[in-house]
């Protein structure tokens, strides 16, 4: 819901999350392991801007850093979590349990929805199911409607426009023209849903290298975008690296208590910039990821 | 020394019995058995389903190895096309996948299942991590398996859900029918213990895993339950799905969905 | 809403357009000027399928010849006509004024509405403009309903489920895989949203060879497909060529009156085959339409 | 011998001038003379505007020349994206796009064009075209701006449409407010006489070419309308703006838009 043609976009991650405010509705991309904004991520807790409504399909470490650090007052995702390997969110858990935070617990479908009735102009669609389950009752800002054709019933859900969509690409050029590999999850409904788009991308490169990759984020739906190599690190970007699975096993260690959490934070984000991160990953690790192209094995071997 | 197998891998074998041929079938994410189960089922009986990789959204992939996150590109390997997320929501939402895998940390005997939360929202005792695309699917989706690797313990198979994240065939509002819903709700439960059926839209008990009593069951089940009139044993896997099986999943995600003592658990062929 | 996953999808224009129960609705893909079906719709001619409910958003010679032919009895299409450059559509214009079809005029955004209602399983989707206009008058199946959020009345419309789509690429496999270039039109949408999609291609390729071009619309979509060179002339099919102007014009002048439009038919169509119909054309013309490339200059000079 | 250029060249300075700097603006299919105008304003005082190729849904093309159809691969060289249908149409139903050209066989003093039929509808007179995008399209964009090169022979600014089939002001049902749509309507009609302005939502004439009187206008309009009281002759285009036009356009496709007597009008510079 932002056309950004200017030629002065923020490429620097201060400047850009700068234009967050606190209290603002920040959809996050990516899902689960993969492309999550975590540079941005980091950036957000440096700087502290609280009191976020965070949506997004299923997620992990992005909202559980964000619920660690206290910023998140509204959770409205459909998952957050580390699947079955490992397990539940324990910040966000914690945070959810106390009363810290709101889980506003949706479907990935329903966001969905009522992303597209922000991109279609719409003020209410329907959803298919909701009705009948308990999701329905966390969420008293969705309506009921009696299709005018059939008489079927349907849960009709609001428009949702994020005032801040923070994604991370592989590749972009610097107007701000983006690729990114499937699956694209939420990111191109958000682009167009979110009045503003916040992206980092592991390497700016030529508009010739993004037109011949594919872009699929086209420049005027972004306000502002930043190089930051290994930027979705500890999850992946391919086609760059492969994700961390030691690393996020550490943080999930980590943060089962809220001391553990606070030192990690410490450690890896407001104790240093995101060079800084990257010496405290070391390269060698950083390099082991990208690794995974080697053969089969090797991408097998760099999960065990 | 004989040919031995293991729980997890049987437990595979079961999740893929159900897939038919043909059909268009999809997982979610965080489903180590079902995905493993998906590819066994294409690679053995089912190699014109329509399979729909989990979170990738690849269509017919042939990956070399199963890896722990459902988010890997290692999981679209051989596959010539992927879906948008809409374009896989939707085709769920319209009625065009026959069968979808679901799991539950609490199953009822109507087939509803909570993975929102343990206790009263919204400040449960345990925050669970949600339920993905499940409320809407659930609800559309042609056919459900459900499965759990938990309920021994005694507290997945309960009277009632503390939360009803997805749609079994009957929830407060009605059934199904009166929802207006078009999917067939779940077909069948399985479990470390043994395989339900939903006959009536509630959930019997079909078969069990050789090792395993009616009483053990009973036991552990919080919901009261018929049981079928042949109930028996498992049929047991070939020789030729094991194999497949270990080729799917060198890594061994699925055993991640065990406790220890289930996987201590194996079977002479 | 069909998925075809058989070995066995016809491939001979014959058996394919066997598939078309008269009385059908027909999605025509393509656009304009550009990637028609006509080698299916003159097939559907040679096959004298009538009583068509055709539907689409802006076409041309593709509806015009059905309409010459007789073959139309509902016409739901947002224009018919030559554009500027050769102005209204001779034969369906006789058609629609005479009463010989119903020309139940749509909107591209409305068809598009209303494919997606298919396409989301949704037994209705509002639109946002309509209501005001006459178009409304046209389409006793609208309906109006109330936003519950915000009160504001909507036009809604039912979805649009084609019996079958007639769609035209320039490569795809022996599986279905079908690849075009952008614009894609109403294509996808119509694939989806159609119980048979037909398809030709001006050749078929490995599937590499379309998986590296990008597959536009995915195999199990697709339930015959049919190897037609030229299969959208005197329409383009870009990368391969481009429309053919000269012909569209002599078409025009004939499709002025129904002995000339009959003549066409005869000449073009009824009495020849595709391979027929190429040689009526002529192999240096069909070449010269996939010269564009060559440069600039000699692209313009094909539209002289 | 001095330089001079032909009606076709101002009448599409006269489009041009309606499009503003770093604007989202968009035409449909067959408008050559609206498609010259877009990328004149690009190449000239609207450098950052948005534009958004017709029937191609390309984003900034700069082509070699423009083809006599709205649809042809030639109109998105240069363009490093192309928008879906669905991207396009989004854009403009939602608000996003600024500004979007319209033209009508009939157009009434609020503005309502017809390009479906003359006579009654289901059996008209001249069945017409069809309007595209039109009728969803016209309610939602912020600003449209109207042409039709035919004001001459009397028969397109009427009082009334036959049919209407894009919204001007207000129409049977009530004004735009009254209907709740978010676009502001026609600012402008461009015709090969003058040009209207529409102050109040009523069409108003507010300048005129210079070899043409407020008597011919008269006499070629069909409806009662205000004239501005600074009403007088149009501002002459820049030699520049008649050069990019013939570099733009080299086939001269915006003259198919004129009836031949139009096109013999020339000026000097």
């Amino acid at each position: 819901m932002g056309i950004h043609l200017g030629s002065d976009k923020p490429s620097d991650l201060q400047t850009a999350v700068a234009m967050i405010p606190p209290g603002s509705m920040v959809a996050l991309g990516g899902g689960l392991s993969a492309r999550l904004p975590m540079a941005l991520v980091r950036e957000v807790i440096r700087a502290g801007i609280g009191d976020l409504h965070v949506v997004g399909s299923a997620h992990s470490i992005d909202v559980d850093m964000l619920a660690a650090a206290g910023l998140i007052s509204v959770c409205e995702e459909s998952y957050v979590g580390y699947e079955q390997d490992l397990g539940l969110a324990p910040a966000f858990r914690r945070a959810a349990q106390k009363g810290d935070l709101e889980a506003r617990e949706s479907c990935c479908d329903t966001i969905l929805t009522q992303l597209r009735a922000a991109e279609m102009g719409l003020s209410f669609l329907p959803v298919h199911g909701v009705k009948g389950t308990d999701i329905e009752s966390l969420h008293p800002e969705y309506g009921r409607i009696t299709c005018p054709f059939t008489d079927h019933e349907y849960v009709v859900v609001p428009p949702l426009s994020p005032d801040v969509a923070l994604i991370h690409a592989p590749i972009g050029d610097r107007q701000g023209n983006l690729h990114i590999e499937q699956p694209y999850v939420l990111d191109e409904r958000f682009a167009v849903a979110s009045a503003q788009v916040i992206a980092t991308v592991d390497r700016i490169v030529s508009t010739r290298e993004v037109v011949e990759a594919g872009i699929v984020i086209p420049f005027y739906r972004v306000s502002a975008l930043v190089e930051v190599p290994f930027g979705a690190h500890p999850t992946s970007c391919y086609p760059g690296y492969a994700y961390d699975r030691n690393h996020l096993s550490a943080w999930v260690t980590a943060a089962g208590t809220p001391e553990g959490a606070g030192d990690y934070l410490r450690n890896y984000v407001t104790g240093v910039d995101e060079a800084g991160y990257r010496r405290r990953i070391g390269p060698e690790r950083l390099e082991h990821l990208t690794g995974y192209q080697a053969s089969e094995e090797t991408w097998m071997e760099i999960f065990r | 020394m004989s040919y031995r197998f293991g729980l997890d891998e049987w437990f595979v074998v079961e999740l893929a019995r159900t897939v038919h041929d043909s059909e268009v079938v999809f997982h979610g994410f965080g489903s180590p058995c079902a995905t493993v189960a998906m590819h066994l089922a294409k690679r053995t009986h089912a190699p014109s389903a329509l399979l729909i990789e989990g979170a990738m959204y690849a269509v017919n992939p042939y990956p070399a190895f199963i890896p722990p996150t459902s988010n890997d590109h290692s999981l679209k390997q051989g596959a010539v096309y992927s879906m948008r997320f809409e374009e896989a929501f939707d085709m769920s939402v319209r009625g065009e996948v026959d069968h979808m895998f679901l799991s539950g940390i609490q199953i009822d005997s109507f087939g509803n299942t909570n993975v929102t939360a343990i206790g009263p929202m919204p400040t449960p005792k345990v925050k669970l991590g949600g339920g993905g695309g499940g409320c809407n699917m659930s609800a559309t989706i042609r056919r459900l398996t459900l499965w759990t690797t938990n309920h021994r313990p005694g507290r997945c198979l309960v009277e009632k859900c503390d939360f009803v994240t997805d749609l079994g065939h009957s929830t407060r509002e009605g059934t199904r029918l009166d929802l207006g819903y078009t999917g067939g709700g779940p077909q069948a439960l399985i479990t470390e213990l043994g395989v339900f059926d939903f006959p009536e839209g509630r959930a019997r008990l079909r078969a069990l895993f050789p090792d395993v009593t009616r009483r053990e069951v009973a036991e552990a089940t919080g919901f009261d339950y018929q049981e079928a009139p042949d109930l028996g044993p498992l049929e047991r896997p070939a020789r030729s799905q094991i194999e497949h099986i270990r080729t799917i999943d060198p890594l061994s995600v699925r055993r991640s969905e065990f406790r220890p003592a289930e996987l201590e658990r194996t079977f002479p062929l």
